[in-house]
């Protein structure tokens, strides 16, 4: 067990899955399946499976890598399909109206074991408009039929990637590069992270703060400044954002009664609005804050995209605020 | 029994009581004709029987026939009123011989993927007839449960990846089952079938380009009636002929007359072969037409084959396309070719309509679904919450 | 002042909008811009306007509708692409990454001068999967840069419609044509009913119950119910979803101090979401609920669809259960 | 001041100091050239300056130049790293023929819209040097006021719809556009420029598919560089020539040597024609070369032209398109048809890198944006809510 980038741990189960089943196929535009390990290993998909499982020549045309990839997963072979990151929601009709809806339009005949493999921007400064997104997943979460994961650490990044390839409905995968700032061991064997199954990164008394991916490596940044500052925060990581796991948050709240869910999607109708109306339902009378980029696009310049994107120093400052 | 518009038949023998009586006493009435004219009669594109079994001609008629009985059944139900029939409706009937010519070249474990039109495709992949009318009754037994109803039946057993009620994917789906064909190198072929407004979309330059691209053994039936809705296919595109497209994709690409299955059949062989043997796309353009309005039943009447009185077509167009009805054209050739006897024919008109009549009294019979049932099947094995309540 | 349906009183705001703006032009697919009046005074601007403005041989092509008239608005002239209702997320990477940040990502250099109307389906028995949705104003609330607008009626239809003309960013209204079952007079003349501006429609003390579009229409269907509940409601029609008018509702909870939000979308994440987590933020203490479609694509089925849809009885019962 | 890869030319005169300096002799040591010669010279694509007016010609030739020097000396400064410069950075270097061979066929109010690889493009079509600096700086006096970076620069009064970092929406914005010069009657025709991996998009289909239908003044050039990040063009699609789709929509359609201004202005001024007159479409594709990386500087050295040592193409192959290289070749054109000097020229090009520096100079003084700035501009006149804190 060693420490391993997120894209290589997240190759590590797509191998697993790809040698355990002859006919499980990716389709993908330009981040071709290679990774190098910690131990200088390389993981080629390519290379080991070959240009008709693994074309290494897709066209610019997510409509294509999901739209066939969903052909492909009608017919019962497990498809991937990875999309590149500026371009979330190029394929979102074909999710909302086709994939998410044919088990159930068909009254259950219809099998999807389809993942999608969403890269995902991030807040990075430089990128600007279309390449600094995050957030999206929210929009997945929204309708009905898709599964969303959103690992905020290589372990996690690798077992829901896992368990997201034993399912028989689509599923899917948000990968911010961002989460490797939250190195973790990875084991070499092939596990499971289940999905619908939140993690209590540390437990407290004053407030719940709960985060997902890049938000969660930000909380983790922030944790020595909540302990200095004298504050005892219970940290959850829902990593799945639908099926949402509440009851963990909303147990949590019962005892903290203060809720602080932060997000680097957008303030109106991200995955923070999802969980406070979840929580405020539950636990009337608790304090409810949310901590979110702002409802707007990602502009380029260095200081207003980090000025505007929550980090390890606004969460202590809401923290503070919170339980003032 | 429908018969055709009372109003003021332009043609020989549209009075007469069954479109299938009609059809063949038109013909016969313009000439008596040998097994070899009839071969080659027909506008240019028709062939004849030649090379094809018989078991497959005659597969080809009741194929039709079913689709033609069922969805005119179907029709008299929805407007007789008494079942309370709702929901979509796109009828099909006219371009019947698009879907049995193409099904006739098809083995029983490829692909199709279908569209809202796709009543006959099912039909001819062997759709089962009493779970396509249970559903749409909206019934429990039918085949999607009742949560589809008519725009959405699919059989993924029988290689049917389903109806849509969305203009565009099929040509994706097929796609990507003719790729999955090809990693499982079963020679599977699969084909998606579309109106000429489903050309419009980006998702059949998509399915074809990567087709082409992949060299996947896939087939694109542009099914072109003419219209999307109710405007005319030469207002919605630059293209007079839609086939003209595969010439901007390198692909095989070939129109041919919809209204005649023998011809579609011989298109259709072609494709399959070059779809199994070279693991090569077409596209195939039929050159088509529906009697019926695009959804609904405006103009329609029991009794009646087709819908008179549409303010976007004449009633002579539409009489126009039903003299060149595929059904009687095929039952004049089989007979005159002494693959059929004219008793035989009306057996099997007899048996298919038997079938037709079962499937509805099946479908009138069976359970409506659980109000509560609709929470299932968003995810295998589970329920979602009934969030309309407050607990 | 008469009755009119909600397609002839938006069409009578486009005619005026396109009789004073001699380019304001509209791609549209065959949903053909022409409706007979109360009167039986008919509109019909194809043939008041013509081919070029109005052209009536729309393609099956939504993504060439809205970026299409993006394209035109880009020059200035003002556009408007109407949707059908099946397919309101065909164009949504359009509007998310384009329209939407447009504006934005040039350092306010692009007006974008464009109405998207979006005929909506609504929650139709026999219709199914593709063509029974509703809530996807939602998705387009999420993300930033359009303005998004529900009329409840009629009257709030042209008016909406009307105000959108006159904006220089891009405004999506979701047209549903339930809104017909809450009959209002419409003036022949111009109006506008303003952007971001809440209709409190009925004072009450017990609870606040805020719905938009169809769901206003049912909630004001149960007024007589609740009356003879003896429960005394305050009933909010936001009409606006982006930017969403808060404070009215805000102030209302304040008072009332439970608040139930009716809406047709899906559970998870719809608007209901936005609104609760707001209030929830806002008035710590009160009471939250909210009555919406299941996270499930809409069955065929009369018998499901009807169970799943919150109609009047629902909200009666659901007002009872919080009041209790 | 760039120079050739000092690893190991392999052609005549690559080590020399200035790559037009380079060109010119390698091109003189070839053969000396008459003025009727070169204009025959090339590929068979080439044609000469016969019927083009010396000002439009030397326009051309100081546009390269501009666009060259700028994207040259805007690398150098990312390489230098004095000034931190960050962000995308897509190099059009090589390409530059098809800018400004086509905005010497525009006029000043006729549209383009362009993609991610678009210095160039916006710099022929009068794009402000200084302002497209600061912008790459991140400064609030640049074109997007700090908001866009290199991937996002627009300038709608000079009729630029902006670049884009998604591929394949300009086809929708270009045809947009031409609608609307269409309704107002203004004659003006709309360019979309886009790589040969934006051909793969739904948009692109349906930007042409529209134009053609509706018939509008679109003009589509897909700039076929050969690569799609590191993928080949070949790899990605069937077609060996891209501008052959043109031929399933039945549009006018050809393909032109991209590192031959002369040549694209000649097909490009047809198109154009076409456009304004016909109101017609058409679709060009520009053979052409990036002699960088895809973005960023991968290979790139200080004072070197061109990125060598990546691992999908060949050095031989950059250098071999370099020694394609259209500014040198124009340069030579005109020099041997009088129509500039050897003096001439190298006062065009000091004149060009004074404006390049000052541009430069410009962004380096400029203020940064305000942090809080970035709540703006999401609807006119009015700010978003900084909900990143708790208030
Ligand atoms: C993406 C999308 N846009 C619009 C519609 C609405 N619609 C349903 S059928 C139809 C016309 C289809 O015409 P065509 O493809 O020619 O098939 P036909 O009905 O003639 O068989 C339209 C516009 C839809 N279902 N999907
Ligand atoms: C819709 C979309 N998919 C993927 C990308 C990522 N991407 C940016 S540039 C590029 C390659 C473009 O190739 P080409 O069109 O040939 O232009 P070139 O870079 O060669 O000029 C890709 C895949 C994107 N920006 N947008
Ligand atoms: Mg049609
Ligand atoms: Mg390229």
């Amino acid at each position: 067990m060693v420490n391993k980038p997120s894209n290589f741990a997240m190759l590590e189960a797509l191998q697993h899955g790809m040698r355990n089943d002859p006919h499980m196929t990716m389709l993908y535009e330009y981040q071709r399946p290679v990774a190098a390990g910690p131990l200088g290993n390389v993981i080629d998909l390519y290379k080991e499976f070959g240009d008709l499982r693994i074309p290494d020549w897709g066209p610019i045309d997510e409509e294509w890598h999901v739209g066939g990839a969903a052909g492909i997963a009608m017919t019962g072979v497990r498809a991937i399909a990875r999309v590149p990151s500026m371009c979330v929601t190029r394929c979102f009709e074909l999710v909302f109206n086709q994939v998410g809806k044919l088990r159930h339009m068909t009254g259950g005949q219809v099998n999807m074991p389809l993942v999608i493999w969403q890269d995902a921007a991030g807040r990075n400064p430089g990128m600007a408009g279309q390449h600094a997104d995050a957030g999206q997943e929210a929009l997945y979460a929204s309708i009905p039929g898709i599964k969303v994961v959103v690992p905020s650490n290589p372990y996690d990044a690798k077992g829901l990637l896992a368990a997201a390839l034993q399912e028989n409905d689509p599923v899917i995968i948000f990968h911010y590069p961002a989460i490797d700032g939250n190195p973790t061991d990875v084991p070499d064997d092939n596990y499971v992270v289940p999905i619908g199954e939140a993690a209590i990164r540390q437990e407290g008394t004053d407030l719940t703060i709960v985060g997902y991916g890049p938000a969660a490596v930000e909380i983790k940044r922030a944790l020595p400044g909540l302990e200095e500052a004298g504050i005892s925060a219970e940290v959850i990581d829902p990593r799945t954002v639908k099926p949402m796991p509440i009851d963990p948050i909303i147990e949590s709240v019962r005892k903290t009664n203060r809720l602080l869910v932060v997000d680097h999607g957008h303030e109106t109708l991200g995955t923070a609005a999802e969980i406070i109306a979840r929580v405020a339902i539950a636990v009337p009378g608790a304090k409810f804050a949310r901590s979110t980029f702002p409802d707007a696009p990602p502009p380029g310049a260095r200081e207003m995209i980090a000025w505007m994107t929550p980090d390890a120093p606004k969460i202590v400052e809401a923290a503070k605020h919170m339980v003032a | 029994m429908p018969e055709f518009n009372e109003t003021g038949p332009e043609k020989k023998g549209v009075s007469r009581r069954s479109f299938l009586q009609f059809a063949g006493v038109a013909a016969t009435a313009t000439a008596v004709v040998s097994s070899a004219r009839v071969a080659m009669a027909g506008n240019g594109w028709t062939i004849g029987l030649e090379g094809v079994p018989d078991e497959r001609a005659l597969w080809m008629y009741r194929t039709m026939l079913r689709s033609r009985w069922w969805e005119e059944e179907m029709k008299e139900a929805f407007l007789a009123g008494k079942d309370g029939l709702y929901g979509a409706f796109h009828i099909s009937i006219g371009e019947e011989a698009c879907s049995a010519g193409v099904m006739a070249a098809l083995n029983e474990d490829d692909y199709i993927a279908s569209n809202h039109r796709g009543h006959s495709h099912l039909i001819a992949k062997g759709g089962d007839l009493s779970k396509m009318s249970a559903e749409l009754f909206f019934k429990d037994s039918g085949y999607n449960k009742g949560f589809g109803g008519s725009m959405h039946i699919t059989d993924v057993s029988k290689g049917i990846l389903g109806m849509n009620g969305i203009i565009g994917p099929q040509y994706l789906f097929a796609a990507g089952a003719a790729y999955s064909a090809k990693v499982r190198g079963t020679k599977q072929v699969a084909v998606a079938f579309g109106g000429d407004g489903s050309v419009n979309n980006g998702w059949y330059y998509s399915g074809l380009r990567n087709a082409a691209l992949y060299k996947l053994p896939m087939i694109a039936v542009v099914e072109n009636n003419g219209y999307q809705m109710s405007m005319p296919q030469q207002r919605t595109n630059s293209l007079i002929n839609l086939h003209q497209f595969g010439a901007g994709l390198d692909i095989a690409h070939e129109s041919v007359n919809g209204m005649d299955v023998m011809a579609v059949y011989a298109v259709a062989k072609r494709a399959v072969e070059r779809a199994r043997n070279e693991s090569l796309p077409t596209l195939i353009e039929a050159k088509t037409y529906r009697y019926y309005d695009h959804s609904g039943l405006a103009g329609a009447k029991p009794g009646v084959m087709g819908a008179f009185g549409l303010p976007y077509r004449s009633d002579a167009e539409v009489r126009a396309w039903i003299a060149e009805d595929p059904i009687p054209k095929l039952r004049r050739q089989l007979v005159a070719n002494s693959i059929l006897t004219e008793e035989k024919a009306d057996e099997i008109e007899a048996e298919v309509r038997k079938e037709v009549t079962e499937s509805i009294e099946f479908a009138r019979n069976s359970a409506a679904p659980d109000a509560q049932a609709g929470l299932q099947h968003v995810f295998a094995g589970s329920s979602v919450s009934p969030s309309q309540f407050i607990v």
